[in-house]
């Protein structure tokens, strides 16, 4: 497999499919994946079979089923046992060709449930933390319009220099929001990242996600156990139980 | 009996073979030695070590704890001499044949005692200072901590010569070769005195005493120290 | 020796030069040596970590005869240094250098693995999802959050290398004004019986070291919590 | 002095007794100290911490001196023990775990304040909402999350102290079976040219100091994650 | 003030007020906080003024509004700059006074918006670390009955010896409310205790709490975003916006 073929450079035209795709109509989301957790005699075993043609997914299920662990092994923070990722035809990981994109080529906006905010970071800094290259971090007072941009989408004007301890559960999430969508990701992978949030800024928030949907076609996958997040913002709903795929469907639910 | 006995660090081989024999002609008792350099021991001492016996390595410490009144004056004996050498590693062609020589470019560095703190760096300077060659020789000394590290300089040919003791030459035969026993202005003579706190008196007084007989002074000699002149 | 002020600015800079271009050297070597610990798994690890905490456990004066063989013109280093190079290491200020930074390398080596392991691994792989490099990981998340104990070890480190004698005066002698440091002067002085030479270079010694630690203190970022 | 095993014997039981008991000290002392620094605010806070890192920037042969001065049977505290009772410190054992003790002091100290600062003071008011008063939070909280750090100044701080001889020769001779370390055998043997002896005995302590070390990392928790 | 009268004994009838009362019908919750949070030049100012007979109290609002540092001003984890804090007459903190019960005294559960669980303790330790007396903790295989009943009651057992690094984020928030509920306490402040769930699991734990206060009459005061929440757990709704209450409805909503 080529490997540099694999890693197209950003295009500009963001819906058009990646250089080397694999039909002629990829599916947005291809994902196999086993991953056995152990502890003790315990053991938790992930075994997820999924293609998928919508753009826009939510991942639901029981607590404990097994979502955020595949949230994990598609951006590439843990290495399946086994299993291949393709998103839009675009292959992250392919055990089988022994081939696995480092976490920082996939391209990926990933919302963490605890937020993973940088601690000793404002919430500007934590922001624009993926627009500076090099080894320095943002400045305390560096500014980027795109940073602005969702500073003002979100409403944390108040708070951008406050650092996370310093904020509150909602604005921590909305901040941890922020500082996916601000590298213009190929796909986001979202966990939970409404849950800290009252009605009204959840429907904000929402609104301003399909807003940026409508703009550049970035395929989603979002953990929720809101009906409503996932009838507004999802083509496909799939269930997820004791590490399994129970439910499927085809279309909108 | 325990008897401490505070020696200088030069005297460690050898008062470790003198005690077998002190013990076995003072049935009971037992001696206990404490080395470090004569400063070292001097300011314990001042500060309330229970030693019984105090042999320093030269005569200004012993002076100083006198002036002090923490030896017995009275008691005080001169026990051994040593003598100053100069010194070259073995490997060495063309050792200096007089003081003089160490002025030539041959010798960059020669290893010292330090004068402030080392009796054997003192006795060098005096030497030098008396010979007129100091202010050649003071550029390329190698100040030394104590007379063994000035030993390992020359040992491991890192400098050109170096002032040591004779009995430590002896230490390290085929490392370094004496180039010249070097005569000092004052003797080098190593005083020991019984303590004036001292819960033993008489047996500290025996032993310094002691180390003045023939069998004691046999061994010290075995070690490459010389009669108290 | 002078007890004036101006006796004890001479070793004084020649202390900072040593104390500092030895910490400098921690800093580097301390850290690598202390995250290599701390995130690789190799067998034999515990042991290399307790092999790296031995120039700790050994009187400075045998390591500095240890070393004296090593860097000395007939050790192995040496020698090849002074063969190739026609650089002669001992009794040198760097001489100096090299027996401060060993002497004091395990302090930094130690504060730094732990540091780095209890820096959230999360934290890590989010800055590596946001498109960073290992590198910029590490400088931009990693560094910054074990930066705290890191500089514990690092000012401890300093502090030794501005008191440590022993192996310094072994390898780099004492020769006044070229390798004397204020650590052997003092101790020149208390053996000598010179009480208020030495009183006043330990007043020297201390007020330096305190003011340097005063001045690092301002390195530490605010408190940093663990959590996000 | 044998170089047979058993020459070895008697000074590796001291040097282990005087380092453990010089450790356990600082246990005590050094965590206090760093707790102190690392919770309570008040004026003079960087001094006193910069002031407490002192005995390691003193060259050990001076601190020792320093210690001779205070704890001989003239100085303040050993005067006052010997009239009132009966104790002589100097020359005795316990006189060597005290010069260990003390210039091992700062490395458990900074270990621990530095420790203790990376607790996420959250997790502590979680335990006092569930009813324990603040010696239990410590001992059940805090202490357990900042027990690695900790750990690791206290491996740096028996090492020093299996290693120290300039500070305890001073206020503790050299006696052997008394008060002869296995670190001042070393430098005796060293000084009195017996390479093969000092080379042995110092084997023996770094391989006592490697199963130290080795056995005390069993007692690290399993990596602790700062987040819950 | 008499401190000793403040503190009574536990009392077996818990629903009976304790010893020294306000009045004949004290109120449940009878806050007065004002607290000044400032960072570089902005400030956030909390200022809730609140007596509410209800025992059941439902803390709603933005993202920010402050409901987060009323509970920990609550449960003496801040301090007010001035204030008083009452529950059914049991008087904490009073600042007029100079009286200030510290937290530990205040026998409220808490159940923090991140959780708090402690990361050097299993599922099970966590959840009996208050049982155990004394400078331990408990052991990892110490059992106690109340500890079993709320691992059965919130499906803990496949996880009780997983630290907390170990499980989901829904495991966890289960793990903080079955420790606090564990101590039996005088209150309940819930952060957010269901967000991390799905909708059958929130609806098994509404049920067991809503058995909790059938058996032992333990006032809440419970901070959501969720409407369901609030109607089914709650007997006032208390809105919260800009660090002041803007409604206060007596009676349910
Ligand atoms: N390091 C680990 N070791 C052992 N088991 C683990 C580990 N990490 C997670 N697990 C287990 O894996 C299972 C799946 O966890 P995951 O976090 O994916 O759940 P989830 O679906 O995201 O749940 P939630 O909705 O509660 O966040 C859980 O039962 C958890 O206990
Ligand atoms: N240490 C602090 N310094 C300065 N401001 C702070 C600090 N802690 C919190 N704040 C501010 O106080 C305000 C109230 O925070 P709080 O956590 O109470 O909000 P909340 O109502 O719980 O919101 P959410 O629903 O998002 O959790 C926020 O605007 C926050 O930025
Ligand atoms: O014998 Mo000395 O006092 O170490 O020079
Ligand atoms: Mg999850
Ligand atoms: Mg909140």
């Amino acid at each position: 497999m080529d490997d540099t073929a694999l890693r197209p450079g950003r295009s500009a035209t963001r819906p058009a499919p990646p250089a080397a795709t694999e039909a002629a109509r990829p599916p947005t989301w291809a994902l196999r994946l086993q991953r056995r957790l152990r502890h003790g005699d315990q053991t938790f075993t992930l075994d997820v079979d999924l293609t998928l043609a919508q753009p826009h997914m939510a991942l639901v299920g029981p607590s404990g089923a097994g979502k955020t662990q595949t949230l994990k092994l598609i951006a590439g923070m843990a290495r399946p046992d086994a299993g291949r990722v393709a998103i839009a035809g675009r292959v992250l990981h392919d055990s089988a060709a022994g081939f696995s994109l480092p976490a920082r080529q996939r391209r990926l906006g990933y919302v963490f449930q605890d937020y993973a905010l940088f601690p000793h970071l404002t919430v500007r800094q934590n922001i624009g933390f993926a627009l500076r290259r090099g080894w320095l971090n943002p400045g305390r007072s560096a500014d980027a319009p795109q940073v602005e941009r969702w500073v003002k989408a979100f409403h944390l004007q108040a708070i951008v220099d406050h650092y996370p301890h310093q904020i509150s559960g909602g604005q921590r999430q909305r901040t941890a929001l922020a500082r996916a969508l601000v590298t213009e990701p190929d796909a986001l992978l979202l966990d939970e990242p409404f849950a800290a949030l009252d009605r009204p800024l959840r429907q904000a928030l929402r609104r301003e996600l399909l807003d940026l949907r409508a703009e550049v076609a970035v395929p989603t996958l979002l953990i929720t156990h809101d009906d409503e997040d996932a009838e507004l913002l999802a083509d496909a709903v799939v269930q997820l139980q004791a590490g399994r795929v129970v439910s499927a469907p085809e279309g909108v639910r | 009996a325990e008897l401490t006995v505070s020696a200088a660090a030069s005297l460690n081989n050898a008062f470790q073979e003198l005690a077998p024999a002190f013990e076995a002609a003072h049935p009971g008792t037992k001696l206990q030695y404490n080395f470090a350099a004569s400063g070292a021991l001097l300011q314990q001492i001042a500060k309330g070590a229970p030693v019984d016996v105090f042999v320093s390595a030269d005569q200004a410490t012993m002076d100083q704890a006198q002036a002090q009144g923490l030896v017995k004056r009275e008691q005080r004996r001169n026990v051994m001499s040593n003598s100053l050498v100069l010194i070259v590693p073995a490997a060495s062609t063309q050792p200096p044949r007089s003081l003089g020589d160490l002025a030539q470019p041959a010798y960059q560095r020669v290893a010292i005692g330090l004068p402030a703190s080392v009796p054997v760096g003192r006795y060098t300077q005096q030497v030098l200072q008396a010979a007129g060659l100091w202010t050649a020789i003071e550029p390329r000394m190698i100040g030394a901590n104590n007379v063994r590290q000035a030993l390992d300089y020359v040992a491991r040919g890192e400098v050109d010569a170096g002032f040591v003791y004779a009995t430590d030459a002896a230490l390290v035969p085929g490392k370094v070769k004496v180039a010249l026993t070097v005569p000092t202005t004052e003797p080098i003579l190593y005083p020991a005195a019984p303590m004036a706190g001292s819960a033993q008196p008489e047996l500290a007084q025996r032993f310094v005493q002691w180390l003045l007989s023939p069998p004691a002074q046999a061994v010290l000699a075995r070690h490459g120290f010389g009669q108290p002149r | 020796m002078g007890s004036s002020f101006s006796g004890a600015l001479v070793p004084l800079l020649l202390t900072l030069k040593v104390a500092g271009w030895a910490t400098a050297i921690n800093l580097v070597l301390g850290i690598g040596a202390g995250l290599l610990l701390a995130r690789a798994r190799f067998p034999g690890r515990d042991l290399l970590d307790a092999a790296l905490t031995l120039p700790m456990v050994m009187p400075p004066t045998v390591l500095g005869y240890y070393l004296l063989v090593l860097i000395g013109t007939q050790g192995p280093l040496g020698g090849w240094l002074l063969q190739h190079f026609g650089i002669r290491l001992i009794f040198s200020w760097q001489a100096a250098v090299i027996a401060a930074a060993v002497v004091s390398f395990p302090l930094v080596f130690k504060a730094a693995r732990a540091a780095f392991e209890t820096v959230d691994p999360q934290l890590e792989d989010a800055a590596r999802s946001l498109g960073l490099g290992e590198a910029a990981v590490f400088f931009r998340v990693t560094l910054p959050l074990a930066w705290r104990g890191i500089l514990a070890g690092l000012l401890l480190a300093f502090a030794r290398a501005l008191g440590e004698f022993g192996a310094t005066l072994m390898v780099a002698g004492s020769i006044p004004g070229k390798t004397q440091t204020l650590s052997i002067a003092v101790y020149e002085a208390v053996q000598a019986g010179q009480d208020d030479v030495a009183n006043f270079l330990v007043g020297v010694t201390s007020l330096t070291c305190i003011a340097v630690l005063l001045a690092a203190g301002r390195l530490a970022p605010g408190r940093v919590l663990a959590r996000g």
